[in-house]
């Protein structure tokens, strides 16, 4: 069964003698029947779903779950949604303080429930949420028998919550999240850590801490707007752009007729490539 | 006439021994070869179920039946069984509907001359390997038919690649087979078994077992030679339209098939109903050929979970490029040892 | 035990369907078809008499088979020249294809 | 009538069957399956006369590979379907012929060797078959060898595809084909 050594390499090409490291005509075909052989008598994977429940990791995307204490019905989720299947309904109460003085309108979340036939499970309602009320839970078996009964309302969404799992022990060498490294981090400007809080302040800062602990995303709501000064203090020095190259380079610009707001920018760039050159030496 | 070709060809057979009635003999036969034709393809499926699965790691059919699944190819049958009839609008119904009969019928009608030992068997035809080879090769035009009736661009390219695998590949398969006839000196398939009692065959002709494998195996359309019904590029070749019952003619003439080019092979080159030497009279000869015949089944389910599909030129090439001329040689040199030794 | 004049007669049907069939279809497969037809009717003749007449030498079945590959020869050159006709005509009708006619 | 007669009759009936519905047949490829149940009686009845190795040359032959040949071509050849693109005007002159034939035929067949005279069938075994044709016909069946090799060949050439012809754009005779492909 030489079949392996047929193949040409194209219309008319000369036949290259085979390789001298594929050893003997056919040896493939016998390692191919070694491997499936093999295969056949190790142990099978297969988990027997009804009977032997999935050993799924802890953070599977089995369904989008809501904390509702942490909804402030501010609608990104239901605006973002490609498929529409997002549907809230919400009405403002005024709540008097106690002490008089001008009462705070408050909006109060009725309805949410997410229809599940439609949902694609994109995830941009767990990623756009700013408050962290929407997130992954690892349960899949919600199958009904009706199409109608797959919008699932809000007190469904929030069972999902309690099932969500710790979150895996990191590997070895990982970056440390981010929350973590704003902690131990000396450098960091007093001002960061207020600002980092702040957001998940007023309103949702009793209930974060009612939050399942393993949602580290929860813990640190707001993070994209910490993520940039954090990064430079771990890894990168801020550098002072170079005047002499700005003054350079802006020159140079300025002299080929660039609009003089392209040049700027041209020798800001350059500048603080040169200081950070210089820099790293 | 049949009366009297049977009662020629008839001796020692263990159902003639035992009765003398001609209808009861008939009856009895035929239940033996229907019987026969209609199970082992059951355990062959359901062994390329299992073995298929465990060599992807998978466990295969578990609930049918309770132990591992062992009813799942019944439970199958049923399946089919319920399911709708469907006869495309524009297919040929007659042509549509006869040609799963007309692939099934030779591989039953091959089970006739299957020998499990020197008198188990339905019949010993004199011709009895001529009459093997030149039944399977009906079952194409089953093929072609289904392919041509279902009015759909996909099976007539899947029905005229199986004519043309057939036509390459009936030509090696036969001048293997006659390698072994030469050195038998007999077509009787009991014949050739006992003529084996010395050695098997895949000792003196290891060549032609090698090749007529890879012929059965294109004869079948398995892979790697199943272009025929390349799911990736004519969905299912002539099976395409098919549903229901008809469909699951056309996978027990498979698995039928299976079971017969093994059976055939066992009996060319392994020694049919006869054990190894030595330890070949522990074990009753029924036993020996089934084992040989798994063995076989087993290893075309091996093939298939190893090996990718060959492509359509590629298969052709190899046929008539290397093995016609292989056999050619092979059989001239069976020819010169046979007068000289 | 069979009357003789009935495999004859067997054997009389399909020679006249086979000369029908080459005289009245113009597709040259079908002219093809009913050539084998008119060569198994042969066939059966060549065994029917071999049989009858108890010959040792089985000379009827003997040239059956002969015939039997002179035909399988035909049909391997006809079908040969059909698909080439095919190919440069785009047909197979055999009264279209008359280019030995002058 | 004995149980042989009952059988051929039964098959002769289906085999003539056949062949009529073969050259009547508006449809190429049922033909063609036409053509199957007509050399598969033909082998039955080779069975019932009681030569075996016959019956399944035939089968091998004609039903597995002639047959599949036929439709392998007529399916390439698009198969066409209805009765004018199929017959040409000749169909009431070629039935007066056939049935002329047909007539005389069994006109003289019926008394030819006596109405009563009897084929009682000799089961044949394969070796005899072998005997005979390596030893009273040797010299046929070495020519019928040469004779098939000669048309393997001649089916090579007509239908190959005259690659260097096309290429250089114009036919050439075989013996420079060969030459050019020898060259490279």
């Amino acid at each position: 069964m030489a079949i392996d050594t047929e193949q040409e390499v194209g219309p008319g090409a000369a036949r290259t003698p085979a390789p001298s490291k594929r050893g003997l005509p056919g040896i493939g075909l016998l390692k191919g029947l070694g491997i499936t052989l093999k295969h056949l008598l190790s142990r099978s994977i297969t988990q027997q779903y009804p009977d032997e429940k999935p050993n799924l990791p802890a953070r599977t995307r089995g369904v989008i779950a809501l904390k509702e204490a942490n909804c402030t019905v501010c609608y990104m989720c239901s605006r973002e949604c490609p498929d529409w299947c997002i549907y809230i309904d919400a009405h403002k109460e005024t709540h008097e303080p106690a002490g008089g003085g001008r009462g705070r309108s408050v909006k109060v979340l009725d309805r949410f429930a997410i229809d599940y036939a439609l949902c694609m499970y994109c995830g941009i309602c767990v990623e756009v949420c700013p408050f962290d009320a929407l997130f992954w839970s690892p349960e899949f078996e919600y199958a009904e028998y009706d199409i109608l009964e797959m919008t699932h309302e809000k007190e469904r969404l929030e069972e999902w919550t309690y099932l969500v799992k710790p979150p895996p022990e990191l590997e070895v060498g990982a970056e440390p999240p981010e929350e973590e490294v704003v902690a131990k981090a000396p450098d960091a400007t007093p001002a960061q850590a207020p600002r980092a809080q702040a957001p998940a302040g007023p309103e949702a800062g009793t209930q974060a801490a009612a939050q399942p602990a393993p949602q580290p995303a929860a813990a640190t709501a707001g993070a994209p707007e910490e993520t940039a000064p954090a990064r430079p203090a771990g890894e990168r020095h801020e550098v002072e752009p170079e005047q002499e190259t700005f003054d350079r380079v802006l020159q140079d610009e300025l002299g080929k007729g660039t609009d003089r707001r392209v040049a700027e920018g041209r020798a800001k760039a350059a500048a603080i490539r040169a200081a950070r050159k210089k820099a790293e030496g | 006439m049949i009366a009297a070709l049977l009662a020629a060809s008839e001796t020692g057979n263990f159902i003639n021994d035992l009765f003398d009635s001609f209808w009861l003999v008939l009856a009895l036969k035929v239940a033996m070869v229907l019987g026969l034709a209609l199970t082992a393809p059951l355990a062959v499926g359901y062994m390329e179920h299992k073995v298929l699965a465990h060599m992807q790691h998978r466990l295969g059919p578990m609930y049918a039946g309770r132990f591992h699944g062992w009813a799942q190819l019944i439970a199958d049958g049923v399946k089919f069984i319920q399911k709708e009839d469907v006869i495309p609008k524009a297919a040929d119904p007659w042509v549509f509907t006869l040609a799963p009969a007309v692939a099934l019928v030779p591989y039953i009608a091959l089970f006739l001359v299957i020998p499990f030992d020197n008198t188990i068997f339905a019949e010993n035809l004199d011709v009895g390997i001529f009459y093997t080879l030149a039944i399977t090769a009906i079952s194409v035009i089953g093929v072609l038919m289904a392919g041509w009736a279902s009015a759909n661009k996909f099976s007539l390219i899947g029905a005229l690649r199986a004519a043309a695998q057939l036509i390459a590949y009936e030509l090696p398969m036969i001048l293997a087979a006659v390698a072994v006839v030469m050195q038998a000196g007999t077509l009787s398939m009991v014949g050739i078994t006992e003529a084996q009692h010395s050695h098997w065959y895949v000792l003196t002709q290891p060549v032609a077992f090698g090749v007529f494998l890879i012929a059965s195996l294109a004869e079948l359309t398995r892979p790697p030679f199943d272009m025929p019904v390349a799911d990736s590029e004519i969905i299912f070749g002539a099976y395409t339209e098919y549903t229901g019952l008809k469909f699951a003619f056309f996978l027990l003439s498979e698995y039928a098939g299976i079971v017969a080019f093994s059976a055939i092979a066992a009996v060319l080159f392994l020694g049919g109903y006869l054990g190894p030497p030595f330890i070949g009279g522990l074990l009753p000869g029924p036993i020996w050929m089934s084992a040989k015949v798994g063995a076989l089944a087993f290893f075309i389910v091996w093939l298939r979970a190893t090996y990718p599909r060959l492509r359509e030129d590629q298969l052709q090439r190899f046929s008539w490029v290397v093995l016609i001329p292989l056999m050619l040689l092979n059989i001239m040199v069976t020819a010169t040892l046979k007068v000289l030794v | 035990m069979i009357r003789l004049p009935f495999l004859l007669f067997f054997s009389a049907v399909l020679f006249s369907a086979g000369i029908y069939g080459v005289l009245a279809r113009r597709n040259a497969v079908l002219v093809l078809m009913s050539i084998e037809l008119m060569l198994n009717a042969v066939n059966v003749n060549l065994v029917a008499f071999g049989s009858f007449l108890q010959d040792a030498a089985l000379t009827g079945q003997v040239f059956a088979l002969f015939v039997i590959t002179v035909a399988a020869a035909e049909v391997g050159i006809g079908l040969a020249i059909v698909i080439l006709i095919y190919r440069n005509r785009e047909t197979i009708n055999v009264d279209e294809v008359n280019l030995l006619r002058w | 009538m004995s149980a042989q007669e009952i059988a051929f009759v039964i098959i002769a009936g289906a085999g003539s069957l056949g062949a009529i519905r073969l050259v009547t047949s508006k449809n190429v490829v049922h033909a063609a399956l036409y053509l199957v149940v007509a050399l598969a009686s033909v082998a039955a009845v080779y069975l019932i006369v009681a030569a075996e190795f016959l019956a399944w040359v035939q089968v091998l032959i004609y039903v597995g590979a002639i047959v599949v040949l036929l439709l392998f071509s007529l399916m390439l050849t698009k198969a066409p379907i209805g009765r004018e693109t199929l017959d040409n005007q000749q169909r009431g002159m070629a039935l007066l012929v056939a049935a002329g034939i047909l007539g005389g035929l069994v006109f003289l067949f019926q008394d030819a060797f006596g109405a009563s005279s009897e084929v009682n069938p000799q089961v044949t075994r394969t070796a005899d078959v072998g005997v005979s044709l390596f030893r009273d016909f040797v010299l046929p069946f070495e020519v019928v060898s040469v004779l098939l090799l000669a048309a393997l060949v001649g089916a090579v050439v007509i239908a190959r595809k005259d690659e260097w012809a096309e290429q250089t754009g114009g036919g050439a005779d075989l013996g420079a084909k060969g030459e050019a492909e020898r060259a490279g």
